[in-house]
């Protein structure tokens, strides 16, 4: 066990644990936009920057991103910083100037007192901030059906060749995760459709309730040594709400 | 377009079947057939064992690698700094008006490829235009138009 | 690790006192909860059984979670889910034969019983003791 | 090969081999005071020294060739025409280090740089300088060459890893150093060509020799690509602390046509233009980042007064934008928003507000940047700011580009002393110049573009840039 200080307040932490974990357990709300416990830190946001000193550093302060800094003893962090909170507004100033029309993006960006992008708004832009978790998390569970194509200004998800993914079994996944609800995904009628592929939903023998697609019952079942009559099965309890 | 597609096992042969080989192999599939078609892609993954999803991450981060077939000769127009401050963009300018095609597309003859490039590392005979495999350096407007007089 | 829910069906009158222990338990400020544990009406007249995840030795829903959000807890032997992690791809619920990984519409979150820690309220609060939890009877222990 | 080992090539080798232990050849390098010549000037041996007390299953040695700067071509050259001594001073740094594998990572725009090391390299392993036991010790090491496939970012540190394992090559967070951390997680030694080339040197001549060239922090040589508006264009090595007008005046043989300097640009695109008043200044490190500009691998670009210093930060502006990798958000959108404004003050319609604005974003996206790139993307916008402010007023204040360059704020006219020769008017793409032979011609300004064809061809200055 370390000891390092937050907003003057000195916390427990293991050695090596990154800071956001120290940060968020201690109820401190530090915003991140691409950050998912599922899967390994990117760092792609910035918003989670915070400022670090140490008594040895003759008052000279660091910025980093909390999610990918090692709680090391004796640190000091100030998630709310004057210059941190500069730091977010501008990046947030950016989010929305490329993403005007997101919610998300404009709620968060207004808590950090930003109403109005400074910048150039881009008019026919979409709402995918790049953040990365649909990709990470499609690798993490071992599809690897979408990923980034591109690079700079003009990189975007997609899947490979611009066409329905091979690898992908109709998970969600990406979907439910995206941060600004970007993905686009249909269901109906035992039907799911996502990155232009069609699925049929696996339903209950006694109920027809459809919970997963057929393909990902059927990944499971084969990958993960799972019956595959259990995925065709579902009892009362699932009945609720 | 039909392509032969046997090249590739000797392209697939010269390496170790791993992810390391990647760029590499893509590298030689560009020289090939001047760009890498989906076919390709697909063999690669299959080959290396790499998702289909980094190879496509991987073809299209990078410069060198094209996705559309490129034309019989390829003109690169350097705009490092040296040539930029020597009039790189004047050239381009001439050059994308007298192909009557912008930079980054291929005529319709499929003769010529345009491309702008960072930097070829020919700074000191700057501006430098590179067609097909040849270096040109200290170009001027007047020499343009031979540079890309059709055969 | 000790103790064992013990259900007798015979005893339960399908008066939902389990539920709503459950559903306090884990309110979140104030609002109750989706419950984890349902008596179902077995078919037949007045016969009720509570169901409740059985925390499976090979449970279907830690193998079928792709992310490791689902973990036995060492203590308790209650599989437990992580919300941070959870991706909500719905494969414990898919996989689990008796339905017990369900999804809370209200909070989208994926709810399973999770043994309270170590002591589950719904127990406690059964009036016709149809639901125990207490160690395994003997007799019991050897045959199972 | 030969002609390698005809002037002393391997002797450095032999000696460590044979006389010398790893830790005595990692004190001579920091002894002599050798700084990594990719830019960060990091000490060369330090770096040695913190990868070979990381214990771990293995060790790799990494040579940086890709040298992705527009304006320099220093390590084109080296590799080109020295590839035995890059591949020894790798195999000194396997020995310092206890690698066992290296890489070469080379740019395949430099196809004969490729081919020349291969050779080198096929060379070596057929007479035991690279492979099992080399030269009768229990030393191993092999060389691979991982071609680069352009992608600027892939010169930082962790992205270029990346690209040797065959990823895409975006960085990663560097709290963890590549020391420590590197390919493959593995501790790895990266340097540039040009600094692991210096090292045989160091170790055949002594680090004292080494240290008596140079100034006290920065010691030995370093080799500049001289280019740009300089009447004697080329690669030049000269020792440290030289003085830039020294470079530029004796060396480079003052400005083309003899028009009056502006600025020199170092560093590449994360360095920074020095004005006239600065010329004075000693080349080393520390004085360059004080400055704001940085040694960088050595891009040096001469620019007079035709060079339009907002054009020329819109430039490399535009040049990072492109080669983002877009994974951070400061950096992918800061830069593009930077990019912007640079584009809105060319074309007329900048407002002062701007300035300010530009400055503090160029501030937090330096902050805020994962990465190398976006750290010090700003630097040509903020080097420039600072020192040539004067013209991005005239720019948004008087809608004037100084240097005749921003073609919307500026017209083309053709004067009475034009001959009628007709050159320009088949160098128009525009049908913009009409006129009769021995006539004085006329430009049509609704239809001229001002790409600057006509001022390119006329032979008689009879074309006025305003």
């Amino acid at each position: 066990m370390i000891h390092i200080t937050i907003n003057g307040k000195v916390v427990q932490a293991k050695d090596g644990e990154m800071l956001l974990t120290v940060i968020r357990r201690e109820q401190i709300d530090v915003p991140t936009l691409c950050h998912h416990e599922a899967v390994e830190p990117s760092g792609a946001c910035r918003l989670c920057m915070v400022e670090i000193t140490k008594p040895e550093w003759d008052g000279w302060c660091d910025y980093v991103t909390s999610c990918l800094y090692p709680a090391a003893d004796g640190l000091i962090v100030n998630t709310h910083a004057p210059k941190v909170n500069e730091l977010r507004s501008s990046i947030l100033d950016m989010y929305l100037a490329r993403h005007p029309k997101s919610p998300e993006i404009r709620q968060l960006a207004a808590e950090y007192g930003v109403l109005k992008t400074q910048f150039e708004e881009i008019v026919d832009g979409n709402n995918c901030i790049l953040c990365g978790i649909c990709t990470r998390i499609c690798d993490t569970m071992g599809f690897h059906a979408i990923s980034m194509v591109g690079r700079g200004h003009g990189k975007e998800v997609a899947p490979p060749l611009n066409m329905a993914p091979d690898a992908c079994v109709g998970c969600l996944s990406c979907a439910k995760n995206c941060p600004t609800n970007y993905i686009e995904y249909n269901v109906s009628n035992g039907n799911l459709s996502i990155w232009k592929k069609d699925f049929k939903m696996a339903a209950c023998k006694e109920c027809g309730k459809t919970t997963i697609t057929k393909e990902f019952a059927e990944y499971l079942s084969k990958n993960r040594d799972i019956n595959i009559d259990y995925f065709e099965n579902v009892t009362n309890v699932t009945e609720k709400n | 377009m039909k392509h032969d597609f046997n090249k590739l096992t000797d392209i697939f042969d010269k390496y170790p079947k791993t992810q390391e080989s990647l760029i590499a192999i893509l590298q030689d599939i560009q020289k090939e057939y001047q760009y890498l078609p989906c076919e390709a892609l697909e063999q690669t993954s299959d080959v290396l064992d790499v998702p289909l999803s980094k190879v496509f991450s991987v073809s299209t981060f990078y410069n060198s690698f094209s996705l559309t077939a490129k034309g019989e000769k390829v003109v690169k127009i350097c705009t490092g700094t040296a040539c930029h401050i020597r009039g790189a963009k004047l050239l381009q300018d001439q050059l994308e008006n007298h192909l009557a095609i912008k930079a980054g597309e291929t005529t319709e003859d499929m003769k010529f490829t345009l491309e702008v490039v960072a930097c070829v590392g020919a700074c000191a005979m700057a501006p430098v235009v590179v067609v097909g495999d040849k270096y040109h350096g200290s170009v001027k407007v007047s020499r343009v138009k031979k540079l890309v007089k059709a055969k | 690790m000790n103790n064992r829910f013990i259900v007798k069906p015979e005893l339960c009158t399908g008066c939902r006192s389990c539920e709503l222990a459950c559903s306090f338990t884990h309110a979140v400020d104030g609002v109750r909860s989706l419950t984890r544990i349902t008596p179902i009406d077995g078919g037949f007249k007045d016969l009720w059984v509570p169901v409740t995840c059985l925390q499976c030795d090979d449970a279907a829903c830690i193998k079928s979670c792709l992310v490791n959000a689902l973990k036995r807890n060492p203590v308790t032997g209650a599989v437990e889910l992580n919300h941070e992690v959870c991706v909500n791809c719905m494969a414990c619920v898919a996989a689990c034969p008796f339905g017990c990984a369900v999804l809370d519409t209200q909070t989208n979150l994926i709810v399973k019983c999770d043994l309270c820690g170590g002591d589950p309220a719904c127990a406690h609060f059964c009036p016709t003791k149809a639901l125990e939890w207490k160690p395994i009877p003997k007799a019991v222990k050897k045959t199972g | 090969m030969k002609e390698y080992i005809g002037v002393d090539g391997y002797q450095a080798l032999a000696k460590v081999l044979h006389k010398m232990t790893p830790d005595e050849v990692i004190d001579e390098i920091i002894n002599s005071g050798l700084r990594g010549r990719g830019g960060g000037g990091f000490s060369a041996g330090k770096k040695w020294k913190i990868c070979k007390n990381i214990k771990a299953e293995k060790h790799y040695v990494i040579c940086n060739g890709d040298e992705g700067d527009p304006g320099a071509f220093m390590d084109r050259s080296i590799m080109e025409g020295d590839p035995h001594g890059v591949l020894e001073g790798m195999m000194i740094a396997a020995y310092a280090v206890g690698a066992k594998e290296g890489y070469i990572y080379v740019r395949d725009e430099y196809p004969l740089a490729v081919t020349h090391l291969e050779k080198a390299i096929l060379d070596c392993e057929r007479s035991g300088l690279l492979g099992e036991n080399i030269l009768g010790t229990d030393f191993s090491f092999s060389i691979k060459i991982a071609r680069g496939a352009g992608a600027f970012v892939c010169g930082e540190s962790s992205a270029l890893m990346k690209s040797v394992a065959g990823e895409v090559g975006e960085p990663r967070a560097t709290y963890i150093r590549s020391v420590v951390k590197g390919l493959y997680d593995e501790p790895t030694v990266l340097n540039n060509v040009e600094t692991l080339v210096n090292v045989p040197t160091i170790i055949r001549k002594g680090a004292d020799w080494y240290k008596s060239i140079g100034t006290k922090k920065s010691t030995g040589t370093k080799v500049f690509s001289l280019v740009g508006k300089v009447r004697n264009t080329g690669l030049i090595e000269v020792p440290m602390g030289i003085t830039l007008r020294e470079i530029i005046y004796d060396i480079g043989g003052g400005i083309l046509d003899d028009r009056p300097f502006k600025a020199v640009q170092t560093g590449g695109p994360s360095g920074g233009c020095i004005p006239e008043s600065m010329l004075d200044l000693p080349v080393d490190f520390d004085s360059l980042t004080e400055v704001g500009s940085m040694m960088g691998s050595g891009g040096m670009i001469v620019m007079d007064d035709t060079t339009c210093i907002v054009d020329v930060a819109k430039y490399f502006l535009e040049f990072l934008v492109e080669e983002s990798c877009g994974k951070c958000t400061p950096c992918r959108e800061g830069l593009y928003q930077l990019h912007k404004l640079l584009e809105k003050i060319c074309s007329g319609k900048g407002e002062m507000s701007d300035i300010e604005k530009m400055e503090r974003l160029s501030e937090n996206v330096m902050i805020g940047s994962l990465c190398g790139l976006g750290k010090s993307g700003p630097n040509p916008l903020m080097s420039t700011l600072k020192y040539f402010k004067d013209e991005y007023i005239a720019h948004i204040k008087d809608k004037k580009c100084p240097a005749g360059v921003c073609p919307e704020l500026i017209t083309y006219k053709i004067l009475d002393n034009c001959t009628g020769c007709m050159a320009c008017i088949p160098a128009c793409g525009y049908d913009a110049i009409e006129g009769k032979k021995k006539e004085v011609h006329v430009i049509t300004q609704d239809k001229c573009t001002k790409c600057g064809a006509c001022y390119a061809v006329c032979n008689f200055d009879s074309i006025l840039v305003s």
